[in-house]
């Protein structure tokens, strides 16, 4: 039988609260540290303890970081789900499954490897035999694949950082899975790890965590947050950054945090600390943004400098609450009642949400205004290959702030609100610190910040809003774009969708097409896009919700002659995207214009 | 503000800052004439002007309502925010998490801090978040044509409509119930007494709440009302007549009380001097101040004075270990970390 | 010198709290009695007593009902406009004002009547000089226009219902502004009014009284609000009318009201009134709807009839709380994060209040969905001339509810959430009645209304969700459409712009131009609109406010190749829509075209 | 379900209406083992059947945490509704207003209840809505993965992190503040207690809060938490030993009590004996009340019991003046206004 080596997808079903989690890291971890191109995603479920969880590791030559469009190794170990885990499969995979469950092998057609998890696990210690399960399924994953002992032992070492016992134990547990397997079972599968060199150092990490750091290096100084999956990793990671990074040799910190009692409460928060001259951010998910809607008219019309993480989680309503989709994209982009237009920045890989930490806050300052960043579940949660982080390449940009008499004296004429600059966005000052003090308002105002009901007073501040906003276009991050030369189709994408373009990419080509990808970084939309879209035949719109959000902002942005070659695939439903899905409705589409 | 030129001397008061009360001044007033909530404004302006407050040094927060547009009335040389209704609690908390040296004054309705915010206000409270906060009590809702707020008392009845029947939230007993530092109830007709106690707050480190009687007299100052002019008159038990004595002049001469009196010493090292009228009420005994005002309630009297007092809580910006100066005045070369820092993150995650 | 007849524009610039008012509807309900075309609007500011207000009165022998688009005749009696006031009129327009206000008349180049109105008030009664004031320039007005002593009386009695003293305070006060003028004044303008016959009876009412009643009529069983202007007098109007239409012998209601701590709690109640089967609704403004994002997702989700009034002010955030818009339009369609689209009812005149009043429940029962009304302050606190209100032609609609046993054991398979029908609506069963007890939930659900987070599940739920609201499309209320066989321009408008629509339609006209009109109705958008915009050989879609809302709906639904036809002219500055304003944008973009 | 065909006889205990506990039970929880949640639910199932109730006749109303989905364990036979995060009581004031007849269970988190919701409950409490309202109070959020929520005690430690230092919230002080017609603390481990309070709530009109202690084992349950099994069960300060004797049984035997006891009559007949075990504790006295709550925060001690009891105060479906039957059974014929009635109003506006 021929070997199939670092390419195929492993999906091991748990339940959430036994400590899988871990276990899972671990292999993830080793097969990483192998060189091998590796890849995991958890799709745990809404609750603490005891729901099914499913992990799935993909191993992939092509470098490909989706979640496979098959299983091809099965680790069967909660009850739950069994029989529906077992019919999934397609003949001839393998199933390392758990002889103790109780339950039954159903299928012949596949290559079974029954282990007596639940009893070698109790061989250890009886009281935590659950926990321990889970390592020994690595165990036998390790014998069965081959993976190094060495890299094994140090990804248990890097997960329980100096926990003796734990680390002891779960290294006898590793040995107690390959010794069984060793002695009582033959490899009959075809698929084995094998050791690469490794070409440029790299490390895991989740987006919320790279995101934390870059808040921190943005100078965050103050961060309102009320717990919400899957954000509340980002606001912890900047908590426990602050007493390395942010504390003085007295422990005092230079930066806030507020647990609020609520969102309303997180955006008001964000918004004081922006109208006293700080950096306050804060970090939520769909739920959490509509419960600040009313805030964030408020700092866009008294313009307001904030930042906005949305992490967004399945909507609508509470949804489902630990999967992954790209929504909220028309609600943070035309957010609040009246007349609104936000700036919304899209980080796709842990190095940007890194970079638009400590970037927001920048934008936030220069154009006086709430910033969103959209991430999502898969890129904020799982952790993703990472070059390391960049240092900011230029000091923080505080805006357009009189700080000093000087600087105010030398205003012909001095208004909050007036466009001294001509691109739409005025100077303030700052509470306490003397000059021009200004009571601000929600309420119409005047260019110096006063109380109007006039028609033009309105009229005119409202279309210098809109100046501003749409000034920002090309001042934001341009699209990452990866051009072939025949410019045939092109398919513009957004965030976490990144790990899976280039494998839809490859299925497109493979059948022909030549692909160009557009990654768009920023609301509202560069330039650059639209001449990415002029110059392919024809453009499809890739996203991860139902209703094509980003292609209905492009619809309504877009010249009119160009809307006919722009195309719309969206497709959700909980899970990473998985290429072939994406790829076959891209076909699709195609074929409908004659492609 | 400060370093503009020396006025020409006249016979015009100034305060300890020689600032003449016009410096503590705003725009004026669009409320109807004769609404309390103006007479409010009237002592904000004089309580600052008389502590020697520096005007830029006050940050005037407010939600939305008759009452939440007063500070465009008053300290015209503060900045500060008319934010969103019932949510400037937490603004304001925004606001000093990154500039804490700030006094900040709030001023609300019973609409604004009752219903829709009354959230926020309890968890501003909660944190002990260094701000007065001036609720100008009505009973209605002024600004959208005189709905009963949440505090309208039972059996009171406003110029249109049938009484009110629902059980009210008496925010003061609301306060002491959850520990905020500082809790008076006062009316917008008695100057002194809220004057005092406006000054005893703003020289207060953590949450000082002044509950203020304040009729509406469009909607809510008929006879039948127990928040108008005349009921609050006639029925007023003032628990103590109050005095302010400012630490920048501990001589300033003061009416000495026939009866005894407490001093209270404030964070600022100014004293609130508590004379005795009637029963002694002992502002630092929870339980008493809630039999005080649950008694008041059923008699349907206001008690009015300084009900409750803790100087010991630790104010927000302690529990949140912040670093002496204020947010705002920390350099961005602080605030963001060297770039060695950020090596040696990297080199731990890749390690 | 020739007389105009009817057709002039009467400006009052008082200040509010001094029952102005009052007076001004006095003057309108006496001209609409004598059969003059007349509309009135009111400008008035946010607060309760002492800012400036503007009271305009338009007769129109064209019928024109909207804000004329110059000052014939300025009633001064506002020293805080004044100058501003009489530098925007036009030479020769009369001012009467008044002599007592200590204020000069800096103008030689108008019709000046000046009028001892303070002194005059004072003979009356002293202590309420300031209100009487009022009443006695519209007593010079009658004076100078010829208004029927008759019909002014009635109309006093009318606005003064049994209130005998203020009835005579006022007739007597009447008739001393007639009188000062007649003895010592010369009219030397050419502005009468004529009695015309009334060829078909109206009156006039506000659109939220008129929406309160048909709610009545809709069987609402709870009301929860808020209040906020301009939607207080819509919730104030049910009150009202429980006592007579809705309270039986013993005094008791057939409808619930509570006024809620906020609009989140009042959203809540409306969604709790119609899940346990009852008719629930509110009526809010902007701000309102901000705050509402969140349970208006559930309401989606978990599909909950329940019904949204919107009664549009000026946004973003608190801005002009007493001037009229059309916005919030896109956040109504797409309300709350995740994917989600709602139906949205929006009536242009104050018969349509009325049957979108009662409708509107019908709507929300049989597709089992929130519901919106959008309405705005011009068409709800205006008054608004109206033939009478038409009895409900049909049953209430209560949906498809299971409620007995027979009918449920007729299905096959019982789901709460199966799409039986093919229409995506499923049936629902209530609580309290025994039938098939579910647990809702905002959560992902299966067909039985069970927790899940099956990728299928939640996929299949989404498209049965759009289904739905898509198959609502051409069983909502049907454009009005006016159409000139030529097809030249169409204009897709909205709501309150009707009472502008022909004027603006009459000036294209001048300038040669055929134009047809077509009042969008509801969203999602009646097929009709698409068949109307494909025969036209260009359409604006004319709205108030900045963005093009409307507009750009229609730019992510409609087919590609009908985009280029479709056209925008949206402009906002919180006075109704004055027609000139609106005309010379549509020639603009008109012209832009070729046309 | 009333109506389905009788079961063969067996050896299974039915109560008053024939129905075995089996009728009362829920779906398998997926909370963590040992949770102190999954203790009250079914304390839930027992009390519902003993009571006798309906059981679709039953709404069970909740939130979102840990503790909101626990209305998916219990009564599987009601209808319910798992709404949004802190506004459980809105959608139950919805629902109670156009279905006043159904006993509304509703059950709530700490972080639903005192964050986020703490202004709907305010409000719910304010109304005296007809519900059980029941908080699974844990100190922490559960369902986020253990943050501090607003009603962990000074000092307490959870599982990791650092000791809360914030004020706590006291649910049933500010209940009582309030006004709140029947206030109760309890304990998930205590069984009997919260069973006969539960069903003493259920057997009142109007708003009853019960605030139970529920241990979050994977998050709060170290011995230096207050919310812990083990400090609880050390540190409870018990009021009395309540008992329930049911309206329709009035005979049903209950332990008589060694000292004095006091009867309290519930709206339908029922009654909550309150055995009185040290000082006496008047549950009519809110004074009194507030007093043992301040008292035992103080010592860091729990109290629980009936704490506060009102049963005068008129309830919102009155308040409301509804007609006697539900509005959804109100046939539509009724709720729309007859033709004649729409030919006047045309008339009058025409005149
Ligand atoms: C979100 C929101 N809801 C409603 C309103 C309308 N509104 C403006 S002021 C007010 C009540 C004000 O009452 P109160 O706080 O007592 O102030 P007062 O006018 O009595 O001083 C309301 C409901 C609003 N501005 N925003
Ligand atoms: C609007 C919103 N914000 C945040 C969340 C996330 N969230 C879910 S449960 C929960 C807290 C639950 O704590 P608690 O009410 O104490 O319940 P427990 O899990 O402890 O029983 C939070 C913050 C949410 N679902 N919705
Ligand atoms: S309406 Fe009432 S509260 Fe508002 S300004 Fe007038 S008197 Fe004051
Ligand atoms: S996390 Fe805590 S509250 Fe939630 S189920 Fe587990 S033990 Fe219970
Ligand atoms: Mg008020
Ligand atoms: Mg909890």
């Amino acid at each position: 039988m021929e070997t199939i080596a670092n390419d195929f997808t492993i999906n091991i079903a748990t339940a959430n609260g036994t400590g899988s989690q871990s276990a899972n890291l671990i292999l993830l971890q080793s097969l990483f540290e192998m060189g091998v191109p590796v890849s995991g995603k958890n799709m745990f479920p809404s609750n603490i303890s005891g729901l099914p969880t499913w992990y799935i590791v993909r191993l992939s030559n092509h470098g490909y970081q989706a979640p496979g469009n098959r299983t091809h190794i099965q680790v069967l170990v909660n009850p739950a789900t069994w029989h529906e885990d077992l019919e999934s499969l397609e003949p001839g995979s393998v199933v390392i499954w758990n002889e103790n469950a109780k339950m039954e092998m159903t299928r012949d057609d596949i290559i079974s490897y029954p282990i007596p998890m639940s009893k070698l696990a109790r061989t250890i210690n009886p009281k935590i035999a659950k926990l321990v399960t889970n390592i020994i399924y690595v165990g036998v994953l390790a014998e069965i694949l081959g993976i190094d002992q060495d890299e094994l032992e140090a990804a248990v070492a890097k997960q329980f950082k100096g926990k003796a016992t734990a680390i002891e134990l779960n290294i006898t547990a590793l040995g107690l899975g390959r010794d069984y397997f060793k002695e009582n079972l033959t490899k009959s599968d075809p698929y084995v790890v094998e050791k690469r060199p490794i070409e440029k150092p790299q490390f895991f990490i989740e987006g919320n965590e790279a995101a934390a750091l870059g808040c921190i290096y943005g100078g965050v100084q103050m961060l309102a947050w009320y717990p919400i999956t899957p954000s509340s990793s980002l606001a912890e990671g900047i908590i426990n950054y602050i007493p390395q990074l942010r504390t003085d040799d007295d422990g005092k910190v230079t930066c806030a945090v507020v647990q609020a009692e609520d969102e309303l409460a997180a955006a008001g928060m964000v918004l004081g600390a922006g109208w006293a001259g700080g950096r306050g951010m804060t970090a939520t998910s769909g739920p959490g943004i509509s419960l600040m809607q009313e805030f964030i008219g408020l700092g866009y019309f008294a313009e307001i400098p904030s930042v906005f993480w949305d992490v967004v989680r399945v909507g609508p309503s509470t949804g489902l609450p630990t999967r992954t989709q790209q929504s909220d994209i028309t609600m943070l982009y035309e957010g609040s009642h009246g007349d609104t237009q936000h700036i919304v920045l899209i980080p796709g890989t842990v190095e940007e949400c890194f970079e638009y930490g400590w970037r927001t806050f920048d934008y936030a300052e220069r154009f006086q205004t709430p910033i969103f960043v959209l991430s999502d579940l898969d890129l904020g949660m799982n952790r993703w290959a990472c070059d390391g982080f960049e240092y900011p390449d230029q000091p923080m940009d505080r805006g357009k702030v009189v700080r000093d008499r000087d600087m105010f004296e030398a205003f012909e004429e001095f208004g909050r609100y007036l466009d001294v600059d001509g691109d739409g966005i005025p100077y303030r000052t700052l509470p306490g610190s003397g000059m021009d003090p200004i009571l601000y308002r929600g309420t119409g105002h005047n260019t110096k910040g006063q109380y109007s009901e006039k028609p033009h007073d309105y009229y005119d501040l409202m279309m210098r809003l809109r100046r501003k906003i749409d000034g920002a276009r090309d001042e934001l991050p341009a699209p990452i774009i990866r051009e072939e030369k025949e410019c045939q189709v092109g398919i513009i994408y957004l965030g976490s969708m990144e790990n899976t373009i280039q494998e839809i990419d490859d299925l497109l080509e493979e059948t022909g097409i030549k692909v160009s990808q557009c990654r768009v970084r920023a609301l509202p939309m560069h330039s650059e896009i639209e001449n990415f879209i002029r110059r392919h035949e024809v453009t499809v719109v890739l996203e991860i919700n139902r209703d094509g959000q980003l292609y209905g902002i492009l619809r309504k942005e877009l010249p009119n002659e160009l809307i006919p070659k722009v195309l719309s695939v969206a497709y959700s439903d909980g899970i990473p995207p998985r290429a072939k899905i994406y790829f076959e409705r891209i076909l699709e589409v195609l074929k409908e214009v004659g492609k | 503000m400060s370093d503009r030129p020396k006025r020409a001397a006249r016979a015009i008061k100034l305060n300890m800052l020689d600032e003449p009360k016009d410096s503590y001044t705003g725009g004026k007033s669009s409320l109807c004439p004769g609404c309390g909530h103006d007479q409010i404004s009237n002592v904000i302006i004089t309580a600052a002007w008389e502590n020697g407050i520096e005007p830029h040094r006050v940050a005037k927060m407010s939600g939305i309502g008759c009452s939440s547009k007063t500070p465009a009335y008053y300290l015209g040389q503060s900045h500060g925010f008319n934010t969103v209704h019932g949510r400037m609690p937490s603004v304001t908390t925004g606001a000093y998490s990154v500039n804490k040296d700030l006094l900040y004054i709030g001023v609300s309705g019973d609409g604004d801090s009752a219903s829709i915010g009354i959230g926020q206000l309890i968890h501003a409270i909660r944190r002990n978040m260094d701000m007065v906060y001036i609720i100008e009590n009505n009973g209605v809702y002024g600004l959208t044509k005189g709905q009963y707020s949440a505090t309208a008392d039972i059996g009171s009845k406003k110029k249109k409509g049938a009484p009110n029947e629902t059980q009210p939230i008496d925010l003061c007993a609301l306060a002491i119930n959850l520990g905020c530092s500082f809790v008076a109830r006062s009316f917008s007709g008695s100057k002194k007494q809220l004057g005092s106690l406006l000054k005893a707050a703003m020289s207060h480190k953590g949450f000082a709440l002044i509950d203020v009687i304040s009729p509406c007299v469009t909607f809510n100052n008929n006879d039948e009302s127990m928040r108008s002019y005349g009921y609050v008159k006639d029925n007023e038990i003032t628990l103590h007549m109050t005095d302010y004595i400012p630490h920048f002049n501990p001589v300033q001469e003061v009416e000495v009380p026939e009866g005894h009196f407490t001093d209270i010493t404030l964070h600022d090292g100014s004293t609130i001097r508590l004379e005795t009228i009637s029963a002694e009420h002992d502002p630092g005994n929870a339980v008493a101040a809630l039999t005080a005002l649950h008694e008041a309630e059923m008699n349907k009297k206001h008690v009015t004075g300084l009900l409750y007092f803790d100087s010991s809580k630790p104010s927000l910006a302690e529990d949140m270990d912040l670093v002496d100066t204020p947010l705002v005045d920390v350099p961005d070369t602080v605030l963001r970390p060297s770039k060695d820092t950020l090596d040696k993150i990297n080199a731990v995650l890749h390690s």
